[in-house]
């Protein structure tokens, strides 16, 4: 080697891959005896860095600014082994939220972007960000770092930076990026260049409640999430959010049973919240006609499903996303099952039930309706037409009393009634009827008759209120409504005067032994009957599924006449067969129907994929508060009951079929949300939609903090700045008067990524007239700061450059004192700048104050000595720069001096050496910098970084450093 | 040619890779839209643009050919993009010549300016759009 | 302007004496019996022709890659020929040093194509022969610069018919002091003025393919032409003129295609390469055997192009070729 | 050929915007592709594995990867190939996320125009050839013009750092003007005593040469090995250094240029400069009246120097506080524009010289009249818009800083751009503001526009790293994608050579054809555009690989 001429001479890579996989970062052997051959550099006296291979040599950098990011490439371009540390999400420090660059009015995001690729590409750099120094100790020569790595809560080797889990985050934050300018998500990206180009999790502490409203769902409805959006007025968000997991949001807003209320923690400190009607309101906020059908591609595969109920619709809704043909096959003439032909128009009115089925229809299903299955197509078609077969077909068939007279004209059955009803017939009832049952829909028959002009409507229930298992509110809307029930009887006889019913014979009851479902048998008490006239009476004694149509498949039934499903797959003994609902249930609630469906496509599209079959989710107790916990949250949580929802009053409800419930008014929902435990924190609330939405499952909730320690040879500090907050400045009016903002903050209203793509925008109009006021907390002993931040002067030069640019004719102003445009190029632009029509004014504006169409600034202009008074539409404070907050607590674990306005203390000698040997610092750290100096002083700090740790130990030698 | 002109038009653009193209995969993560006609050709620079390669675009059918590249002054390789500016203009004149100004432009779109980037060639798409179509009527 | 008068047969004499020396030669023009043409002159000048009105080639091909040095060579060539040189000496491809170039006024040529038995070589009578018939050649009639004056020295004509001999660079007045007399002011008018301005050339795709339809692809345009100077011209490879398998896999790819494939895209292509070289003289019309207008779009679309950077073509040794140069300051406009 | 394609659904980003299934149908059956597959995430472990797999089991000879943009996943696929045994450059990206995906609506649309878009990437990477990241020898030595405050940090770093340093200076003595400077602000030290200290720490050094009263006669050759001839006062001597820092200072602005201000015409009108050297010898009555005048020499159109020189102002502070701490009683007055005390502690500075007594006068000077009595200065007041004429003793005018004397000697020797005031230019002004446009070759300190000792230690030892960088393995590596010339094809033209703006390209006379310095070359493709011939090409974006591309996206369908 050493006899080698030094003609330029190529070797490949793989000729030196014995040393290095083509890696920057080790010197190959014979490499180095060459240049301690050459120039002698080797011996001891000499400096001797020859020797010292700086790839065994680690350096920290704490920051992921221009400054860091240049002192990392140098140190790393030398072979050195770099960490740099960002505090925040991604490198670019404060350069990078810049729009242009003066003099040069370069693109900022161009000219960094390459070299934050740079620093993620370069194998000697190792990037965490998230990560901040904790503790360091000087060890001989080197340092003992404490680092802390922030959990972000998204495993940076999955995420792919799809960007698909943000517009589903119900949290909405200000961006730090654009300075507060414009929102972001608690889980977020911070903008399109950012490096490392990751998602992560804004998460500020541990959610206060259970969540144990989403695990009672049936369908787990991100319950947290709507009432997040609804409680910060975004109405649309909230509906597309339930949407998401639950085809009848409307349906559901109206007549869910809604177990969720029943468990909400909320409910333990005082009153459970009104998730169900707050959902309705979601939906009275939004036009579900103008839902767009999402991109879907098409699979070969069809499905039949058999009953368009709650249970078949959303099941052919989930296949016909996934792709699938759907048709479903519905024997009534309209699609909608019990929610269309029982529930009645007062509880859930059609049009709204007809949208939501609309939308099915707009995703390709295909509702065939007035088929019945047997009659007019045999099962055996469908099954060898389609590649799977789903069945709902509900719990249709009425149960009988079985006592004498009940075939007698004049006794009805509940569904029946409802079902004659709902399809709009005709149909008269008497003056006295009579309801038998206890449940959901005998009250409908009676609140339903009532409404039809029945003068004495009664209720007869076997045991006492307590067992009945209709709703609650449901049972008081119908005593307000003037129904009375008569509990504790059961009709024996029904008597017919003339074919026609004329009175119904009855028995007392009384409680006894708790039976199979746990309720008390009733017991006939001797010798207590007696009679009720009636000339109607209606029989609601619960339902059974109807399944003869499907023997032909030879699906198993239970004894109760049900199909026998799995009911966390929906899968029944026969292959491609599926089934759920209340046909496998017996009679249920419609969410529960709605989960059956939804499980069972989940099943059929792995089914038909040739995939195992699987549960669609799994079921998860919900939780309760623990003793304290309660006491703890009651303690930070103000009282506040719920807000109920106006209903129309009885005189005016019972004389028509109109909706009973009037639903909120936006102010009473948002108070109402706002009372969810879960919207009481900062930051994610841990609501599961991102993790629902992540395809390559890279969030992880249960990340935790760590604390890494390492050894370093030495520390580079680029803690970078912050800038002033001009609030204090009352005669501005910064945060009081809108219109007034920051340099930075213009600066993001500029620039391309921000907010507003680049226009200039004051609340959507565009500003014509603007007011520059430089030194705001530079030069200014009040604010404590009597020195000059540098780059004030020349970044307003820049902003009223682009001003001029992008709004003709606009009007601009600028205060100042001196005009200090004393870097390379910076004159000529300051100059261009003024001859380009930018109103320079020497002296600093007394006030600001607010007038009817703008913001009118005070000033002496102190070459003409006269007072003006200019009228304008933006004012922007050029505010100085200040250490970054970090600073102190970092000066602190390193016991590194600073001077009395935070920045590090260095000599303009050594400009990064501090007062701990080798510990070195650039950027404004150490005092205010425009880009160059700073890109130098980082170059510089990575040469006395350099020096430090290759010539350690020779120091006396090296005569480098006093 | 001929059995394109009912189609829409096909755009070639030659983006240099550290602005322009930069620009574009912006506009993709941004989900901003703009029309399928328009396609992208990476190089590195975009003095690397040979005029014969514009020329070969029209010849062999598409209806418009865009060169773009850094701001002049922005330039990766310090200069590259001054010589693209006189090469381009000249060739447009050419293009000007042979009656066919509008099928060549030259854009000046750096990384950050995604909404730039997705006005200019939807601006230049819908422009020859509506002269084929204009045409097509004649 | 500053010149010296050249009684008659000054300049042979001078040449002449040139020529005695062996490193010595000149090129120039020789007329015998079937007209004028080219000639390099050794030892003496014999049957010399200052004009020569009629146009085969462009004498400045014969001096592509003329690198040797010690060979004393003076040119007494046609203005656009000088111009081909000039540009030639820019792209290296002629070494300079011991060339001196002298363009000659001239009246026009006739294409060698053209069927004629006499035609005159004294400027007079040639002046009166192409203002009487219409023979003279379209390139020559839109000639930008048939003017002497370019080049290191050049030859202008004065209403008289008289030669005055005038030098632009060094080497020009090197050539002027070999002929006695002294300089003196040369009459303002000379017999061909400066030329004034062509409207811009415009032309469109479809007369341009309709033109270029005839094109066998022999390339003869390419071969003449003076300032298409490239050893291994792009077009020989299959990128751009593909034949056999290279041709069917093209096919396989764009589809049916005309054949020979390409003339288009190899005029266009061309055209752009030397479209701030191009002296349009038109010597690769004069080689083309379909007869096609290349002049037109050649010569026109040049003029356009150089014009943009207020660039001639062999106007001088020092004004570089546009694309290999650039302000910071301009084109502000060009950008859509 | 033995093409692999492999298409990524990306989830349902690209799978539910792009028919990924018919694509990868249609490429099964193209001619040159031996596997065409669609995954769900190819960027996963088992995605890559299934990559591998293929390359080893099928020998695929190119792989194309349809998914994000190429910019997304760094080196992920370049690894794999090279763990498949496969070279890196084989592999072809096409961005079909951000390209398709992202921006269309219509899936037919966005499938055919994704088709298209694999389509190029598969013409063009049939021209693919393995590519090698050379590697070229290099000295570790530098080469320093200048022996001032930038210059000498430089060579501070650079010999402790064990490189060969040879230090040029042009002066008998090191240290430029810093040298005669006094009691220097901030350091509170004569300039003499900083280069004093600096010498001092390359004395020791066995691998630092300086060669005072020496200029540089020849400069020859590339990155990494420049030729370089020098004419010392022992007269010639050769080296050959592996990169190059000019650190060639200012020259201070000399004020004959302004008549009205009478310089050099009587000695009671001193520059800045001056003061420092005759502060103590100067004949002044007690409590003097003296007159101190901004921006001489800068800000000032009409003579040629807009540019503001940095350093006068905190120059004219030094002054004005010499003077009151020598007099207190003396009256000094500073006429100003702005006062642009820009350092750290300069604005503290400012206000404590003012507390001092030192007073500041916004003013335009119109005239400097030397009479017996004084010198009298009339000007305008800009405060208050009115005009005065005082006198004063003494005059010291604050010159600025004028672009070096050998600035263009120094150009045309490295290659080096001027910008319009004659100072050198830098490559990027904001991120790289020491380096120029030739690889190896940087600028520092003032000679690139008027800076103070601080930022000059900073240029010098900032480009010092920079340059260590690039040297200290003794090899550099060269980016693949550069440009190499087919010498049977080149017609010597020398246009690329005119063109190149890293001036890599070098022409051999005896051949006549061009040749790049690979070290040099940037990869910009400049020379490959501007080669009427094509001889010259760059590297893994040759001519017919564009035009295959811009064939596949015109096919006509």
């Amino acid at each position: 080697m050493e006899e080698k001429d030094l003609s330029l001479q190529v070797r490949t890579a793989d000729a030196l891959s014995v040393e290095s996989e083509s890696n920057h970062d080790i010197t190959p052997v014979e490499t180095k005896r060459a240049s301690a051959s050459r120039g002698g550099g080797s011996d001891g006296s000499a400096g001797g860095g020859g020797d010292v291979s700086p790839s065994d040599r680690k350096v920290l950098v704490v920051g992921g600014g221009i400054g860091g990011i240049t002192a990392a490439l140098e140190l790393a371009s030398c072979g050195v082994k770099v960490t740099m540390l960002e505090e925040g999400p991604s490198i670019g420090g404060r350069m990078i939220q810049l729009d242009k660059t003066f003099p040069t009015l370069d693109c900022s995001t161009c000219t960094l972007s390459p070299k934050m690729v740079e620093v993620a590409l370069n194998r000697n750099i190792e990037l965490l960000s998230w990560a901040k120094p904790m503790a360091v100790e000087k060890v001989g020569q080197g340092f003992q770092v404490k680092i802390l790595q922030k959990s972000r809560y998204v495993d940076i080797q999955k995420c792919n930076s799809c960007g698909s889990c943000s517009p589903g985050c119900p949290v909405v934050m200000k961006s730090e990026f654009n300075m507060g300018t414009g929102p972001r998500k608690a889980i977020y990206i911070p903008f399109p260049q950012a490096i490392p180009n990751k998602a992560s999790i804004d998460k500020r502490e541990d959610r206060p409640c259970k969540a144990a409203c989403v695990d009672a769902c049936p369908i787990h409805t991100n319950v947290l999430g709507y009432l997040k959006h609804i409680s910060e007025g975004r109405f649309a968000d909230a509906y597309m959010l339930i949407r998401a997991t639950n085809p009848f949001p409307s349906v559901c807003g109206r007549v869910c049973y809604a177990p969720c209320e029943g468990v909400c923690n909320r409910g333990q400190l005082d009153d459970p919240l009104a998730i169900r009607d707050l959902k309705r309101f979601a939906v009275d906020h939004f036009d579900v006609d103008s839902l767009e059908v999402p991109q879907i591609t098409k699979t070969e595969k069809k499905v039949a499903v058999i009953g368009a109920g709650p249970a078949g619709l959303a099941c052919a809704h989930n296949l016909a996303v996934e792709g699938y043909d759907v048709t479903v096959f519905e024997a009534l003439p309209e699609p909608g099952g019990m929610l269309r032909y029982a529930i009645p128009e007062y509880r859930l009115p059609k049009e709204e039930l007809r949208k939501e089925i609309g939308y099915i229809e707009k995703l390709g299903v295909d509702i065939k309706c007035g088929i019945e299955i047997g009659k007019d197509i045999t099962i055996d078609t469908i099954k060898n037409d389609f590649d799977a077969i789903f069945i709902g077909t509900g719990a249709p068939k009425g149960l009988l009393l079985g006592v004498e007279g009940e075939d007698s004209q004049g006794v009805i059955d509940g569904i029946q009634f409802l079902r004659v009803i709902n399809s709009g017939e005709a149909l008269t009832t008497g003056k006295n009827v009579a309801v038998i049952g206890g449940g959901n829909t005998a009250v409908d028959c009676a609140r339903t008759a009532r409404r039809l002009g029945s003068e004495n409507v009664k209720l007869i229930y076997r045991r006492t209120r307590d067992e009945m298992p209709a709703a609650g509110e449901e049972i008081d809307a119908l005593l307000h409504e003037g129904i009375e029930i008569e509990f504790l009887s059961t009709p024996i006889r029904f008597y017919a005067e003339n074919g026609k019913l004329s009175k119904m014979e009855c028995m007392r009851m009384e409680l006894g032994e708790a039976d199979a479902s746990g309720r008390r048998r009733p017991v006939p008490v001797d010798k207590s009957e007696f009679s009720l006239p009636v000339d109607m009476v209606i029989t609601a004694l619960g339902q059974a599924a109807q399944t003869s149509f499907i023997e032909g498949l030879g699906v198993t039934l239970a004894k109760n006449g049900t199909i026998a499903v799995d009911s966390a797959t929906g899968l029944t003994n026969v292959e491609g067969v599926f089934a759920g609902g209340d046909v496998s249930t017996g009679p249920a609630y419609v969410v529960d129907a709605i989960a059956a469906g939804q499980k069972a496509a989940f099943s059929i599209n792995r089914y038909l994929k040739g995939e195992e079959v699987t549960a669609a989710w799994e079921e998860k107790k919900p939780e309760q508060l623990t003793e304290n916990e309660v006491t703890q949250l009651a303690a930070r949580t103000p009282q506040a009951e719920r807000i109920h929802m106006p209903e129309v009053n009885v005189a005016e409800r019972i004389t028509n079929f109109n909706e009973v419930t009037i639903g909120y008014s936006p102010e009473d929902a948002m108070a109402e949300a706002s009372r969810c435990l879960a919207g009481h924190i900062e930051g994610c609330i841990q609501c599961g939609e991102c993790e629902k939405r992540c395809e390559v499952r890279a969030i992880d909730h249960t990340m935790r903090d760590e604390i890494i320690e390492r050894e370093y040879d030495s520390i580079v500090l680029a803690p970078g700045f912050d800038l002033y907050d001009p609030t204090e400045k009352k005669e501005y009016g910064y945060g009081t008067l809108e219109g007034v903002m920051t340099g930075i903050e213009f600066e993001r209203i500029c620039s391309v990524t921000g907010p507003s793509g680049g226009d200039i925008l004051l609340n959507g109009k565009t500003p014509k007239r603007f007011y520059f006021i430089q030194c705001v907390g530079s030069r200014d002993r009040q604010s404590g700061a009597r020195f000059c931040s540098r780059v004030c002067c020349m970044y307003t030069a820049k902003h009223a450059s682009i001003v001029k640019d992008r709004i003709k004719g606009a009007e601009i102003y600028v205060s100042y004192i001196d005009v200090r445009a004393y870097g390379k190029g910076y004159e000529e632009f300051y100059k261009s700048t003024q001859e380009s029509g930018t109103f320079y004014i020497r002296g600093i504006p007394g006030e600001v104050i607010k007038t009817d169409n703008g913001l009118l600034v005070r000033v002496e202009d102190m070459l003409s000595g006269e007072m003006l008074e200019v009228e304008v539409d933006l004012v922007v404070l050029a505010t100085g720069v200040r250490p970054r907050k970090q600073t102190e607590e970092l000066c602190k674990i390193m016991s590194i001096e600073r001077d009395e306005y935070g920045f590090i203390n260095v000599d303009s000698i050594h400009p990064s050496r501090t007062n701990v040997d080798g510990i070195f610092v650039c950027g404004m750290a150490s005092g205010p910098k425009d880009v160059p100096d700073t890109v130098a002083s980082g170059g510089e700090a990575a040469s006395r970084c350099m020096e430090y740790i290759t010539t350690e130990g020779q120091m006396a030698e090296g005569g480098g450093r006093p | 040619m001929e059995e394109k002109t009912n189609k829409n038009p096909e755009i070639i653009g030659f983006a240099c890779s550290f602005c322009t193209f930069k620009a574009s995969e912006m506009a993709g993560s941004l989900r901003m839209k703009y029309p399928d006609g328009v396609k992208l050709v990476q190089v590195p620079c975009s003095s690397r643009v040979d005029p014969a390669f514009v020329i070969k675009a029209i010849l062999e059918g598409a209806d418009g050919a865009f060169v773009a590249g850094c701001h002049p002054g922005d330039c990766h390789f310090i200069k590259g993009n001054y010589y693209t500016r006189r090469k381009i203009a000249a060739l447009k004149e050419m293009f000007d010549a042979f009656s066919m100004k509008d099928k060549l432009k030259l854009f000046w779109v750096s990384a950050a300016e995604a909404r730039r980037f997705v006005e200019k060639v939807t601006g230049m798409y819908d422009e020859i759009k509506e002269k084929k179509n204009a045409g097509k009527k004649a | 302007m500053q010149a010296k008068k050249l009684n008659n047969g000054a300049i042979e004499g001078v040449l002449n004496e040139f020529l005695k020396d062996e490193q010595h030669l000149v090129l120039g023009f020789e007329k015998d019996k079937n007209g004028v043409s080219h000639r390099i002159f050794k030892k003496s000048l014999d049957q010399y022709s200052f004009l020569n009105p009629l146009f085969s080639t462009n004498g400045a091909l014969f001096l592509r890659r003329l690198f040797a040095k010690g060979m004393q060579i003076v040119l007494l060539l046609r203005p656009c020929e000088i111009r081909a040189y000039v540009e030639l000496v820019k792209l290296t491809q002629i070494e300079r040093e011991d060339i001196i170039a002298v363009s000659v006024d001239c009246l026009g040529t006739v294409s060698t194509k053209e069927k004629i038995d006499e035609i005159p070589t004294e400027a007079g009578q040639l002046d009166a022969y192409m203002k009487e018939t219409d023979k003279m050649r379209w390139a020559c009639k839109v000639c930008r610069e048939p003017r002497g004056v370019v080049g290191d020295a050049g030859i202008r004509i004065d209403k008289n018919g008289a030669f005055w001999a005038t030098s632009y660079t060094e080497k020009g007045e090197g050539f002027l002091s070999m002929i006695e007399g002294n300089l003196e002011e040369a009459p303002k008018e000379m017999l061909i003025s400066e030329k004034e301005k062509l409207p811009k050339f415009q032309t469109n795709m479809d007369d341009f393919e309709k033109d270029f339809s005839k094109c066998i692809m022999c390339m003869n345009c390419r071969d003449m032409c003076p300032v298409c100077y490239c050893i291994d011209c792009v077009f020989n490879g299959d990128e751009y003129l593909p034949k056999g398998d290279a041709l069917l896999n093209k096919v396989f790819r764009t589809g049916s295609t005309n054949m020979p494939q390409g003339k288009e895209l190899f005029h266009l292509i061309r055209m752009y390469h030397v479209s701030q070289t191009c002296v349009g003289c038109g010597a690769c019309e004069e080689a083309c055997p379909q007869g096609i207008p290349l002049t037109k779009y050649f010569k026109g679309t040049s003029e356009r192009l150089q014009g943009m950077f207020a660039y001639m073509s062999g106007r001088n040794f020092d004004e570089a070729i546009p694309y290999l140069t650039f302000l910071e300051d301009e084109l502000k406009d060009v950008e859509d | 050929m033995k093409t692999g394609i492999f298409i990524c659904h990306c989830g349902h980003n690209i799978k539910h915007t792009i028919d990924v299934k018919k694509l990868s149908q249609y490429f099964k059956k193209y001619p040159n592709v031996t596997v065409s597959e669609d995954y769900p995430f190819v960027c996963s472990e088992p995605g890559q594995d299934m990559i591998r797999e293929s390359i080893e089991k099928q020998g695929l000879d190119r792989v194309l990867i349809a998914s994000c943009t190429p910019s997304l996943h760094g080196d992920l696929f370049k690894d794999l190939l090279k763990k498949s045994d496969l070279n890196p450059f084989l592999l072809r990206r096409v961005s079909i996320r951000e390209h398709c995906s992202w921006v269309g609506d219509d899936l037919e649309i966005n499938t055919e125009k994704a088709r298209r878009l694999i389509l190029a990437g598969l013409y063009s990477a049939a021209h693919y050839v393995p590519l090698e990241e050379k590697v070229v020898e290099v000295t570790k030595s530098a080469l320093i013009v200048g022996g001032g405050v930038s210059g000498l940090s430089a060579a501070a770093f650079l010999s402790k750092m064990g490189m060969q340093v040879y230090l040029v200076e042009k002066e008998a003595e090191l240290g430029g003007h810093v040298r005669a400077l006094k009691n220097i602000w901030p350091a509170r030290k004569d300039g003499k005593e900083i280069i004093d200290e600096m010498v001092a720490e390359l004395a020791g050094r066995k691998n630092v040469e300086i060669f005072t009263s020496t200029t540089i006669s020849a400069f020859e050759g590339f990155f990494g090995n420049y030729e370089v001839t020098l004419a010392t006062p022992e007269g010639e001597k050769k080296m050959t250094a592996g990169g190059v820092i000019v650190a060639i200072g200012f020259a201070p602005f000399d004020p004959i240029v302004k008549p009205e201000l009478n310089y050099g015409k009587d000695e009671r009108i001193i520059t800045t400069l001056e003061f420092e050297e005759r502060a103590d010898t100067l004949q002044l009555p007690e409590n003097p009246r003296i007159a101190i005048l901004h921006c001489v020499g800068s800000r000032d159109e009409q003579i040629g120097k807009p540019y503001c020189s940095r350093v006068c102002c905190i120059n004219a502070l030094r002054v004005g506080e010499a003077v009151k701490n020598k007099c207190k009683d003396s009256y000094v007055e500073s006429f100003y524009m702005d006062v642009r005390a820009h350092p750290r502690g300069g604005e503290e500075y400012f206000e404590d010289t003012q507390e001092k007594g030192v007073l500041f006068t916004r003013a335009n000077v119109a005239e400097i009249t030397p009479t017996p009595a004084g010198l009298v200065i009339r000007g305008e007041d800009t405060l208050f818009g009115e005009f005065f004429e005082r006198e004063f003793d003494l005059v010291v005018l604050s010159i600025g800083m004028s672009p070096p004397i050998d600035n263009k000697l120094m150009a045309t020797l490295f290659k080096i751009t001027l910008d319009k005031d004659k100072f050198f230019l830098e490559a990027h002004i904001k991120l790289r503001p020491f380096d120029t446009a030739v690889k190896g070759i940087f600028i520092a300190g003032s000679c690139s526009g008027p800076k103070d000792v601080e930022e000059s230690i900073n240029h010098g030892r900032a480009s010092a790293v920079k340059l260590f960088g690039f040297l200290n393995l003794g090899y550099a590596f060269v980016d693949p994608f550069i440009s190499s010339v087919d010498p049977k094809r080149c017609s010597g033209c020398r246009m690329c050579e005119t063109a190149c703006v890293a001036k890599a390209i070098k022409f051999d006379e005896a051949k006549r054809v061009v040749h790049v310095e690979e070290a040099a070359c940037m990869g910009c493709g400049l020379c490959n555009s501007t080669c009427p011939s094509s001889a010259i090409s760059l590297k893994g974006s040759i001519d017919m690989m564009i035009d295959d591309e811009i064939s596949a996206l015109t096919e006509a369908i």
